[in-house]
């Protein structure tokens, strides 16, 4: 009977979670709304997209459902990042898992105020930068241009010791040349990916169903996209990639581990299984187990290419 | 907040009315939790979708560990939801969000247009209990899709169709105005607690009813039905415009909200279809 | 009652169809393997994707079903040009039925020799280009570049009278300025989208289950991103736009025309209900007589930001 | 080519072996025209699936019109088929591809492993009803996974299991070595055709066992397992290697196709998981 295997993970910059298995931006709120459920395999929270001021975000109707997936367009509402520091933060603190914020903004003075503003707050452990919502004017701007992305990255580390993922957008040509611009402008890890912009119209009301016409789509649809956006970007760049699109199963989960995901972020599972973390959890574990890995780092295979003569 | 996320079985399976199925699950915690108006997130499994759905219940009772749920088939969902039968297990999410404020002395009207009746057996339940005198207004298309009075012991019932096939012939709404025409209706203005679910059109028929005829909006409560993602309040999907600026969850603040709340003016059809 | 709505498309080029339902390339073959159906409801039908000599394609496993979606990596195989020329073409000049041929090729001379091959063709209705194929090398080449694209489409338009049907790829940031480039380099129409790179890895035998490692993803999974790509790219372009990406149920098609498409193309679905078309161009039909519209050019809904209003 | 797309009806639901079920379908014009071999793509409407999914006809009687199915659970789609019962509506695409060749009068050999056996009922009836001596070798991981020797009325039927508890304690190919082995088995070498259905492994393992003992492959016939999409020919995602180079579709030219015919070093197993 082996040992129990080792399923933490460091994200660099002392972030190191016991667990691969985190909960994505925007499905779990603040950590405070979720369902109860045992949370004890959980590695880290990344909180709701956060912005400098609050934000009311879009006008209904604000999601649809869609073949194995689910269109939002919530719009970045949020009570603002004060509120975030002065009344989430401190409960955080009291927490056994680690938080980390998704800052969301339209400029990079704004990245740069909300970084600045939760740099040092007790409870907060590191900073996922959202520059990849597409739901919001100029929200992917950011995301799609390597140049931008570098620049507000290397505007926010320049402000914060905190612990810095930088989210990508699937939304482009080249995922991989964002990557490594956001790496070079000094993040510690990325996340890959947001959602992807689609749309879904009410043929009997003849208009799009979501108020802002486009949406981002999510769940099991985008799985297979988002894993290959993993297993480039995963090859390309030397920092963790945390794997987020579509997990719903442990399998799901040991496909991007093994595409070279470091760790993975569950999103929109969360609303329909909550369970799902735990389940992934010990699924994880009795894939190491079962082939006797020591830990998830022994996951990831070789490149395609080298796959040729398998 | 704490919801129970338990596989429930159903216990029985029949059909309430014409074109709606009634679900009887079997699951203590939930039959002893939940409050008249509360709903719960139902899990389906029917092809490519994804989300649960959220239902009513439309009555529990503890003693028996059972709840009730009652629906008509609009999608893959609900369809998959209908063709459930005794003995299946279902994975139930809830209860959820906040019900009707049933509390006090006043006597209440329950009005429902459509399937919005399917919240208020559970609902006149427990205003009887309370010793309160109960109006039942049921609106529908014609005589078979009305849930029968039965439903409502204790209530006085009375109904509408749009097709005059039962009771008054027109909409729901008029009932409650004449409830409230002068002279005798007069002095009922703001000493009734309206509490109303129904299609998005028939509910801002009564609010600009209300307006007209001067019922505070204050006193009446409304089950809101949106679009919902988690039902929790973490995916922020459910937003519902308030009056005094920005959106309220339904599924946290609401679905049972006070009328005075709502910016009926921004209030869209949750729905597409 | 009112009388029968019309249903035809004039695609330019005189390519009018009498249904907008086409069946799209490399999902009906050449025409002659599919269930044998009722075709009245074919507008027409798009071949495999056909190159200059004969291919193999690739090594198996070659597709992989995903969440409401499938993977494909074929790489194209198919008897070559001169096959289609000499064997397929005279059988189609039989049919009551419009046969357009997808055209692929690795450079833009292989392009054009396929073309000058099938111009003045008998039985050779048209062609779309494929310049989008995400299962070769260099298949994406062409289509994720507006001046490639441009060039292609040019170069091609120069040796032919065909009608010139250019198919995009949605693995780009901006598909509306490709969509603009082929439409100045003289193509008569565009169709979108083609399919999404994506990835499956089998988790028990540790690497990706097409031989390729990635394959393109279609299916209902998809509708959503290419009912988008279609809602920009046909509020830009002054040419038809015909939507392709995850069209199963008539409200699918529907949804397309809706937000700007002049004519729909199924895939996925032809394997899973042949009988999809008819269902559609019924369904087509029985929403205009419904809504008392004339014809499907009275379909297109404004857009969004007049929506707003509403 | 045609097919007939159309509903058949679930006419009876039982377990033909440990593990597997047996689905027998009311359809006459499937039961009329399918040959030994042939299979069909059967529509599943399981949560996330999309593609049919593809069984060989286990056996078909034309009289009653009924056409039989045996398989396990392995994924969603089986999982959905297992879940039906008698009277439930399935819509089956076919019969798809080319059975294998029975006619001939030499003396037949049908070797299976694990579910590869589901197909031969069907081939082992038709055989006999052609006069021919057939031999019905079968190999399970246990007793129980064997499918009963009386589903072959008529043919000599030997088994082997990997845990020995039932028959040869080995592999199903042993039995096959030890028919061909010297003195006796020599002159059958050539003088037999081979029929076999089984999971890749084992087929690879048969391949070269027929090679070691100069067993001619042109007189093995087996039907391949591919993924399939289609199953009809178009999306050409049914790809086996030829041994003439490039690749044949399994769903046109097969499922059963002459063992000379593949590049069996190129062979991958078509399945993940
Ligand atoms: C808090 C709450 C309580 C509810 N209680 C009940 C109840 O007790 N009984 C009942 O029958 N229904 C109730 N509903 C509505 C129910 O949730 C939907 O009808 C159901 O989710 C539809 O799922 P589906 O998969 O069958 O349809 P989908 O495929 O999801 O949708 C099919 C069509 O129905 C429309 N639709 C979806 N949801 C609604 C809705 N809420 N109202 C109107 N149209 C809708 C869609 O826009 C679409 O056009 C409630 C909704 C909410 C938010
Ligand atoms: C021509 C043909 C005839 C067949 N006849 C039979 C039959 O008579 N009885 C029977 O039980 N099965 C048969 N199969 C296999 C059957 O098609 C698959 O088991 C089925 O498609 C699995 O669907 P699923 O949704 O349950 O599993 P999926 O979710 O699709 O797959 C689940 C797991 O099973 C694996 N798998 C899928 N297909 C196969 C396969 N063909 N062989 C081995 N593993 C597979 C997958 O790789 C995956 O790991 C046949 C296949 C073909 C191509
Ligand atoms: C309703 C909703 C809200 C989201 N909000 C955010 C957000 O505020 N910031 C962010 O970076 N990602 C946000 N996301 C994206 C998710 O974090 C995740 O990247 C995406 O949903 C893909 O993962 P999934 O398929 O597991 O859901 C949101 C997703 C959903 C469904
Ligand atoms: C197996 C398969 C093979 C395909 N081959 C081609 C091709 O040769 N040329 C091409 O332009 N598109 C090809 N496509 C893409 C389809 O034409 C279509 O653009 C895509 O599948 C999206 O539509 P769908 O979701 O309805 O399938 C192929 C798709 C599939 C599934
Ligand atoms: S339904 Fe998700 S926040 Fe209300
Ligand atoms: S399964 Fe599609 S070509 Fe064979």
């Amino acid at each position: 009977m082996a040992e129990r295997p080792d399923l933490t993970v460091d994200l660099g910059r002392g972030l190191c979670l016991r667990s691969p298995v985190m909960v994505a931006s925007g499905t779990f709120g603040y950590g405070f709304d979720a369902p109860e459920v045992d949370r004890s395999a959980l590695g880290a929270i990344v909180s709701k997209g956060t912005t400098l001021r609050p934000r009311e975000g879009n006008a209904p109707i604000r999601i649809a459902e869609t073949p194995s997936g689910m269109l939002n367009a919530i719009g970045l509402q949020n009570p603002g990042v004060d509120h975030v520091a002065r009344v989430y933060a401190p409960q955080w603190a009291t927490w056994d898992l680690p938080v980390i914020v998704n800052v969301a903004g339209d400029s990079v003075e704004e990245y740069v105020a909300v970084a600045r503003r939760l740099s040092g707050v007790a409870g907060v452990a590191g900073l996922e930068l959202n520059i990849s919502c597409p739901n919001v004017e100029s929200g992917l701007q950011f995301g799609i241009d390597p140049v931008l992305a570098a620049a507000v990255t290397h505007a926010v580390r320049a402000v914060t010791e905190l612990p810095l993922i930088v989210k990508l957008t699937p939304n482009v040509t080249d995922i991989v040349a964002v990557a490594r611009a956001v790496e070079d402008a000094g993040a510690d890890a990325v996340s890959a990916i947001n959602t992807y912009v689609g749309m879904a119209i009410d043929v009997r009301r003849r208009r799009p169903i979501v108020s802002r016409g486009s949406g981002g789509l999510s769940g099991p649809a985008i799985k297979p996209l988002a894993l290959h956006a993993v297993w480039q970007v995963a090859a390309d760049v030397h920092i963790p990639v945390i794997g987020v699109g579509g997990i719903t199963t442990p399998d799901d989960a040991l496909e991007f581990l093994l595409a070279g995901a470091a760790a993975v972020q569950l999103g929109t599972v969360n609303y329909v299984r909550p369970q799902a973390a735990a389940e992934i959890h010990a699924g994880i574990t009795a894939y190491l187990v079962q082939r006797g890995l020591p830990d998830i780092r022994a996951l990831p295979i070789r490149p395609v290419s080298a796959l040729a003569h398998v | 907040m704490s919801v129970a996320v338990a596989p429930a079985v159903v216990a029985e399976r029949s059909v309430a009315m014409a074109g709606a199925v009634e679900l009887v699950i079997f699951h203590p915690p939930s039959a002893v939790a939940v409050a008249p108006g509360q709903f719960f997130q139902l899990a389906v499994s029917a092809p490519h979708t994804l989300l649960r759905r959220p239902y009513s219940a439309a009555w529990s009772d503890p003693a028996s560990g059972r709840i009730g749920f009652i629906f008509n088939v609009v999608g893959a969902g609900s369809a998959w939801l209908a063709a459930l039968g005794e003995g299946d297990e279902l994975d139930l999410l809830g209860p959820l969000g906040r019900g009707f404020d049933i509390d006090g002395q006043r006597p209440a009207i329950c009005i429902a247009g459509g399937l919005g009746i399917a919240v208020f057996p559970g609902v006149v339940h427990a205003l009887i209990a309370r010793g309160r005198s109960v109006m039942v207004l049921q609106g529908a298309r014609t005589a078979a899709q009305l849930l029968p009075a039965s439903r409502f012991a204790g209530a006085d019932v009375q109904v509408s169709t749009d097709d005059g096939s039962a009771g008054h012939s027109g909409s729901v709404v008029d009932l409650l105005t004449q409830y409230f025409a002068p002279p005798l209706g007069e002095g009922r203005l703001g000493a009734v607690d309206i509490l109303t679910c129904g299609p998005t059109p028939m509910l801002t028929a009564l609010i600009d009813a209300a307006r007209r005829h001067e019922i505070p909006l204050s006193s009446i409560q409304v089950a809101l039905e949106t679009p919902m993602g988690c039902g929790v309040g973490t995916c922020l999907g459910c937003a519902a415009p308030r009056l005094a600026g920005g959106y309220l969850l339904t599924c946290q603040e609401g679905p049972c909200v006070r009328a005075d709340r709502i910016d009926w003016g921004l209030m869209t059809d949750g729905f597409h279809g």
